[in-house]
């Protein structure tokens, strides 16, 4: 399943790079992150349940790996999660361009694998998850970048 | 594919009912018709701790007037609101369209609240609520509040509904004058979800203008979409051919459709346009001409 | 060992008491626990209707249906269309008539969901039998027979 | 209504509908045993990849597991399954066999391939506990793609072998070459042609109980096939066959893959039964069916006709690909198939067909109701449709150009059919078929006035007729035995399984016809290994064929026998002897016997038996035609599209077949209904979905569409009956012939009613977003054209 697009930070690059990178802001960010700590650099892992509607067992240990880091412009994020639903392993490629204001575009390509079970059956429901998710991530992004910023 | 273990409640008063929702909160689901709830429990996409089954609610199960009114009791079935003749009466937009949902087997058990809560953007009752304006009335322990059914929508299988509350009843307008309206859904087999659809409820002013067009529209995004562009199209115009055609082309603007195995965005684009023409060429006969039984 | 829930359910006229598990399917409670394996389960996502039984004179897919959900209800499978003995009622006897049945798995759902539409529609038209039966799916048949049963049964069962 | 006797071609109501009717009918998951235990297998999550490791410790630590076992605890019962069909002897054929195993050892290669086997208390528990196993995998890039899988550098399936190229087959008649340098016309296209699962409505399942006392393992197995089920598990369990019984009770729909053996299940529980000394059950769900059981796929034709310019095809070369699945143990049977179809009931002097079997990261392909014929007769039916529109002659007027003349038969196609015998079409009359179809659909009439009336309304309309040949009725054997018992009662026996096809009223027919008995006193049993030893099974139909033969054979010579004796006890010649009515009765005396009581004398209590002759009214008898009979038929559609929503209206469906004598029209009616609307299933409705990493994304009845009441057309039928000459009564096989022209028929019309679009199906299954797709591009073309023509 492929899930492009783009959207705007207000805030400055830097910030929003230095937000990608913080553990703890991923976990609030992430939809139905329960835990996500930093095992190595730029290793994480965490178990994230995925709740959409009838759909409220999906739960996955997961590992995230950030790679191909060039800052504060661009880098990509692996993430596989295993449950009993079935998998996910999915590849994000992430640019960020600082515009006057400051206001970051993020541009983001994603090629998500979806395995098992969950494959089978929810397919009805994969591209509106991975577009529903992907939104509540980017605006609870923002949201905290916001704060940082206010602070 | 049988479901995961779960601790079983029947309460037999709403109050009981509403303590034991919010005593467990989102570890709880509650249990109506359960024709969604429990293939995806078979399926053991969804494994809730705790369910608590409503079907003892025989106070939740009625349609009768009230002061804003036909008010449906979430519990209701919906066979029986297809049966009923005070519906088919005061709400024909839903008596026509309850033969698209599912099959009889499974509106024998499938409840009116229960699928208005569950939200499925490809469902028929939230678009057909969204066209007759309903209003959704949300109890919780000790305390309750209406919403209306252009806030009660969310998102993807998301409503207003809190972990503790529950939609105990759903309001549906009194019909006004020269009122019409139509129900047209494309699915690739009788009963199937819809690859697209369209709830139209529209009235006429005294000169024959269109004095107000709700089109509510299923799976074209993650919730029933009122076509807002395609409404200002249409008012004060005489339903002519060329209106219509204008209204149901500026539906595509509203709506924002995924691509599946079954249908492409692109294709289910098209169907809106297409059955948003069809239906909103039936509700205006029907308008102008009072009868409904075109 | 997950908590069990007494349960007093009528089929087909005989008065059973059960203790149950919570999550224990109508489906799995018919053929298992009270051995009446004429009701079959054919997908038990509640889309081909081989499970369909009547609760309270209504077809219903029992594999989408707890058994404990049961409790006070009168349900009657395939097992009590006709009396004790092996004699056929007049929709069984129109679909051995018509050739309705191939390998027969699908059959007791659409003798259950057929014998409600009957009573309820005595004598439908074609198009109307065939929506009805579009909620029970066969392999074997084609639906052709099965519409030509129904409508010997409607036939025979006139006055 | 005549309803016999005499029985033959009459119809005769089931014998088998009062059990199935009243819910008593035993099927598999019906079984009940004390102490039974429940079974559910951890499958693979992914298509392709290699098994690390398998961790069984929580799962056996939940209460109500009793035994979970890996690959690792088989020991020796662990191999690979056998070559069931090995491919028939085409010279430079290559074939590579490479079958399934039990439980994954050390790769997996479909989503869905058995890891670890769990046995709990019920099935609710074994289903927790499959959370409970914890499977270490590391994922392989997937191959699904067929023209993908065979190039260079792609991922190898089966690492022993160079590439995913299971077989290679060349199968040539005449010499091509000579038909494209005479041809004056030559129509190439790319065809794709994808079918699906058979999807019966009951699953798959296996009860299985070892009685440690008597040492004997009884099996219920929802198989076509029990006897070779008890010899393979007998020879795999160290048995002797007399100590294993197989009993295929009431069948819900086999279609073709309940016949595959063995099954990783059908092989596991036996073997854990045995080592538990415990009853054992499992039964498939619906999920588990998209996965476990086998499925027919796609195959990518590139194919040529060659005519001369007025429509007499010279030739054909077809070379295509073919989706074998993630392993072979079914051989060639579907491609051969495809081979042979093709060909139809058409005069092709000059053939060459070339396939290539691939393996994919994808569940197993074996036959499904048609086996491949009808990847056959689309590419044939599609070319010849495309050249007549290019040459401007009617369809089925070119159709009536090349057909088979009855003076030509037996005709040798000189190429080998899947039974390893040459394709010999046995007997055929096919142009009074096709006039036929085309007079019952009102051809004429629909072109001439209909079609142009509709078109001027605006109305896309369309009409189809498609021509098929398919051979049925193939050995190796079947055996039966008849037995006349005191009580007047026949029993019949026989090897092959029922799945809803009426073996028990067929086979009485033929019985009580030879005996002069009432069908209803003649019980048949099929599918129980304890009641016949000796037989195949039930596919490719050729149940009544070679069964039905067999069942009339053993007749005959019982009632050879019933003359011999009742001519002694009645003191007259057989000449004079009649059976009528249960009896033997003197012609012109009052003089007669029952049955029953010759049946009784035949066993003599005092006395003593001649010898060299057998006590009893009984006799056993085998049947196996050394080639498979032709049958053949015509279908015709008319259909209408709305092409705003693209979606498909079929107004009429038409059946004109010949499979030659029928024994119960009713019951050859019910098969080609019933193939008629699994023809559409996979024509509209079926698709088996698979992303490109080998994910099945439809792996249930919401996203897999089987038509249902509201989606198939009453079906109208017409029979010929040009008689086999292979058997005694004459039979061909009717079993697959509703299925096998469909989606020819359907891509036929769908292009005729859209032919104000220039619309061209080369690809089935189509759907409703395909078609609006084709419309779209359709107007988009019509667009530019007339742009184009404006602005001359």
């Amino acid at each position: 399943m492929i899930l492009n697009g783009t959207f705007t930070f207000n805030g400055p690059r830097a910030a929003v790079w230095d937000l990608l990178q913080d553990p703890t802001v991923l976990a609030k960010a992430l939809p139905g992150t329960k835990t996500l700590t930093r095992t190595s650099e730029d290793h994480y892992e965490g178990v994230m349940k995925v709740s959409v509607g009838p759909m409220t067992a999906a739960e996955f240990k997961v590992k995230v790996l950030l790679k191909d880091k060039i800052e504060p412009e661009k880098f990509a994020m692996h993430i596989d999660g295993k449950g009993g639903v079935g998998f996910t392993s999915g590849i994000a490629t992430i640019t960020l361009e600082e515009f006057p204001g400051p206001v970051t575009l993020m541009n983001y390509t994603s090629d998500v694998q979806i395995g098992g079970r969950i494959a089978g059956v929810g397919q009805r429901l994969l591209e509106s998850v991975g577009k529903m998710m992907t939104k509540q991530a980017l605006d609870a992004l923002n949201h905290e970048l916001q704060s940082r910023l206010k602070t | 594919m049988k479901p995961a273990v779960f601790d079983y409640y029947r309460p037999h008063s709403l109050e009981q009912a509403l303590s034991l929702l919010g005593e467990h909160g989102s570890d709880a689901k509650p249990l109506a018709g359960g024709q969604s709830l429990i293939p995806a429990m078979n399926f053991r996409l969804a494994a809730p701790a705790v369910l608590v089954d409503l079907n003892a609610l025989g106070e939740l199960a009625y349609i009768k007037d009230s002061s804003h009114g036909l008010a449906v009791g979430g519990m209701t079935r919906q066979r029986a609101v297809e049966r009923s003749g005070v519906i088919a009466e005061r709400a024909p937009l839903v008596t026509d369209t309850m033969p698209f949902i599912a099959h009889p087997a499974i509106r024998n058990r499938g409840t009116f609240g229960g699928s208005l809560a569950h939200a499925d953007p490809a469902a028929e009752l939230p678009a057909v609520m969204m066209a007759l304006n309903a209003r959704f009335v949300i109890r919780r322990s000790g305390g309750s509040r209406t919403v209306g059914a252009d806030d009660f929508f969310v998102g993807l299988f998301t409503t207003v509904l809190q972990p503790g509350e529950l939609l105990t009843e759903i309001v549906i307008p009194d019909r006004p004058a020269r009122a019409g309206h139509a129900f047209q859904e494309m699915s690739r087999r009788h009963g199937d979800f819809a690859l697209a659809g369209v709830a139209v409820f529209v009235t006429l002013d005294a000169h024959g203008r269109c004095a107000t067009a709700r089109i509510a529209l299923l799976s074209v995004g993650d919730r029933p979409i009122l076509a807002k562009d395609a409404d200002a199209v249409l008012l004060g115009q005489t339903p002519s051919s060329e209106a219509i055609m204008a209204a149901a082309d500026a539906v595509a603007g509203d709506i924002d459709p995924s691509s599946d195995i079954h249908a492409s965005a692109k294709y289910r684009r098209h169907l809106a346009v297409v059955l948003t023409r069809r239906a909103l060429t039936l509700a205006f006969e029907r308008a102008g001409t009072g009868d409904q039984a075109l | 060992m997950p908590s069990r829930i007494s349960i007093a359910t009528t089929v087909n006229g005989t008065r059973y008491v059960r203790d149950v598990e919570a999550r224990l399917l109508l489906s799995d409670f018919i053929r298992q626990d009270l051995a009446l394996t004429g009701t079959h389960v054919g997908c038990e996502h509640g889309v081909c209707g081989a499970c369909t039984v009547l609760v309270d004179g209504e077809p219903v897919r029992s594999c989408i249906m707890l058994a404990v959900q049961a409790d006070g209800h009168e349900i009657q499978t395939i097992e009590g269309l006709s009396g004790t003995s092996d004699e056929l009622n007049p929709l069984q006897t129109a679909f051995r008539a018509a050739h309705g049945l191939q390998c027969g798995f699908c059959t007791p759902g659409f003798l259950m969901t057929l014998t409600a539409f009957l009573r309820d529609t005595p004598a439908p038209s074609d198009d109307e039998i065939r929506e009805a039966l579009s909620g029970n799916l066969c392999r074997c048949t084609g639906y052709h027979h099965i519409v030509e049963a129904v409508k010997l049964a409607c036939r025979s069962a006139l006055p | 209504m005549p309803v016999g006797p005499p029985y033959l071609s009459a119809r005769v109501l089931r014998n088998e509908d009062a059990r199935l009717l009243t819910g008593r009918a035993l099927f598999v998951d019906d079984v009940q045993l004390p102490g039974m235990l429940h079974v559910a297998f951890v499958r693979s999550d992914y298509a392709h990849g290699r098994l690390k490791s398998v961790d069984t410790s929580a799962a056996l630590a939940r209460p109500g597991v009793v035994a979970v076992y890996t690959a690792a605890d088989l020991g020796t019962f662990w191999k690979p399954g056998p070559l069931l069909v090995p491919p028939p002897p085409i010279s430079g054929l290559v074939f590579h066999a490479c079958t399934q195993v039990p439980l994954a050892k050390d790769k997996v290669r479909h989503v869905g391939e058995p890891i670890a086997m769990i046995v709990a208390d019920s099935r609710y528990i074994a289903e927790d506990a499959i959370r409970d196993v914890i499977v270490e995998i590391e994922p392989l890039d997937a191959v699904v793609n067929l023209e993908k899988a065979l190039l260079p550098g792609a991922p190898i399936i089966h690492e022993h072998l160079a590439s995913n190229a299971a077989a290679h087959v060349v199968q040539r008649k005449g010499d091509y070459a000579v038909a494209r340098g005479k041809a004056d016309l030559i129509v190439s296209r790319r065809f794709l042609y994808d079918r699906g699962a058979s999807a019966p409505i009951e699953n798959r399942a296996v009860a299985v109980e070892w009685d440690p006392r008597a040492e004997e393992l009884t099996i219920w197995d929802t198989t076509q096939a029990p006897i070779p089920i008890r010899n393979g598990l007998a020879k795999m369990l160290g048995l002797l066959e007399s100590q294993v019984n197989v009993i295929a009770p009431f069948v819900g729909g086999g279609f073709g893959p309940k016949i595959m053996m063995f099954y990783p299940e059908e092989q596991l529980l036996p073997w854990a039964a045995m080592r538990l000394r415990r009853p054992l059950k499992w039964t498939e769900d619906r999920q588990e069916n998209f996965y476990a059981t086998t499925q027919e796929r796609g195959q990518v034709h590139d194919a040529e006709m060659a005519l001369t310019k007025d429509g007499k095809v010279l030739g054909v070369r077809d070379i295509f690909l073919f989706d074998t699945g993630a392993y072979d143990p079914y051989g060639l049977t579907i491609p051969i198939n495809t081979q042979c179809t093709l060909l139809g009931p058409y005069e092709i002097e000059h053939y060459e067909s070339e396939f290539t079997a691939v393996f994919t990261n994808k569940t197993i392909v074996t036959p499904v109701r048609g086996a491949g014929r009808q990847h056959g007769v689309f590419v044939s039916e599609r070319l010849l449709d495309l050249s007549a529109r290019q040459l401007g002659i009617d369809p089925v007027e070119i159709r009536k150009r090349n057909l088979l003349r009855p003076d030509q038969f037996p005709h040798n196609h000189d190429i080998m059919f899947q039974d390893s015998a040459p394709l010999i079409y046995d007997s055929g009359d096919y142009l009074p078929t096709l006039e036929k179809a085309a007079e019952l659909i009102g051809y004429d009439e629909f072109r001439r006035d209909a079609q142009p009336r509709l078109r001027r309304e605006g109305r896309h309309v369309g009409i189809g007729i498609a021509c098929y040949v398919e051979g049925t009725g193939i050995g190796p054997y079947e055996g039966a035995r008849v037995t006349v018992e005191p009580s007047g009662k026949v029993r019949v026996a026989t090897g092959v399984g029922t799945q809803g096809q009426g073996h028990m009223t067929v086979f009485a027919q033929l019985v009580a016809d030879a005996l002069g008995v009432s069908v209803e006193d003649v019980r048949v049993v099929t599918g129980d290994t304890r009641e016949f030893h000796w037989g195949t099974g039930t596919f490719a139909s050729r149940g009544a064929v070679v069964a039905g033969s067999a069942c009339h054979a053993a007749a005959m010579l019982v009632r050879e026998k019933i003359l011999t004796l009742a001519s002694t006890v009645l003191e007259a010649p057989k000449e004079t002897l009649d059976l009528k009515g249960g009896r033997v009765l003197v012609r012109g005396t009052d003089r007669a016997i029952a049955l029953g009581e010759l049946a009784a004398q035949a066993n003599p209590l005092r006395g003593a038996v001649i010898p060299g002759t057998e006590p009893g009214l009984e006799s056993t008898a085998y049947f196996g035609p050394d080639r498979g009979s032709t049958a053949s038929g015509v279908h015709a559609i008319i259909l209408e599209i709305d092409v705003d929503t693209a979606t498909v209206n079929i107004k009429r469906y038409l059946v004109a077949h010949d499979c030659g004598t029928i024994i119960n029209p009713l019951i050859v009616e019910g098969q080609i209904h019933g193939g008629v609307a699994q023809g559409i299933g996979n024509a509209f409705y079926e698709q088996l979905h698979y992303d490109e990493q080998g994910q099945l994304m439809n792996a249930s009845f919401m996203d897999y569409l089987i038509p249902t009441a509201t989606d198939v057309p009453p079906i109208e039928t017409w029979h010929r009956e040009t008689r086999s000459p292979f058997n005694p009564i004459g039979l061909k096989g009717v079993g697959e012939a509703g299925c096998i022209p469909t989606g020819a028929l359907f891509a036929q019309a769908v292009e005729d009613a859209l032919a104000d679009l220039g619309v061209e199906i080369t690809e089935i299954p189509l759907s409703p977003n395909r078609l609006f797709e084709l419309i779209d591009a359709g107007r988009a073309a019509r667009a530019a054209r007339e742009a184009g023509a404006s602005a001359k």
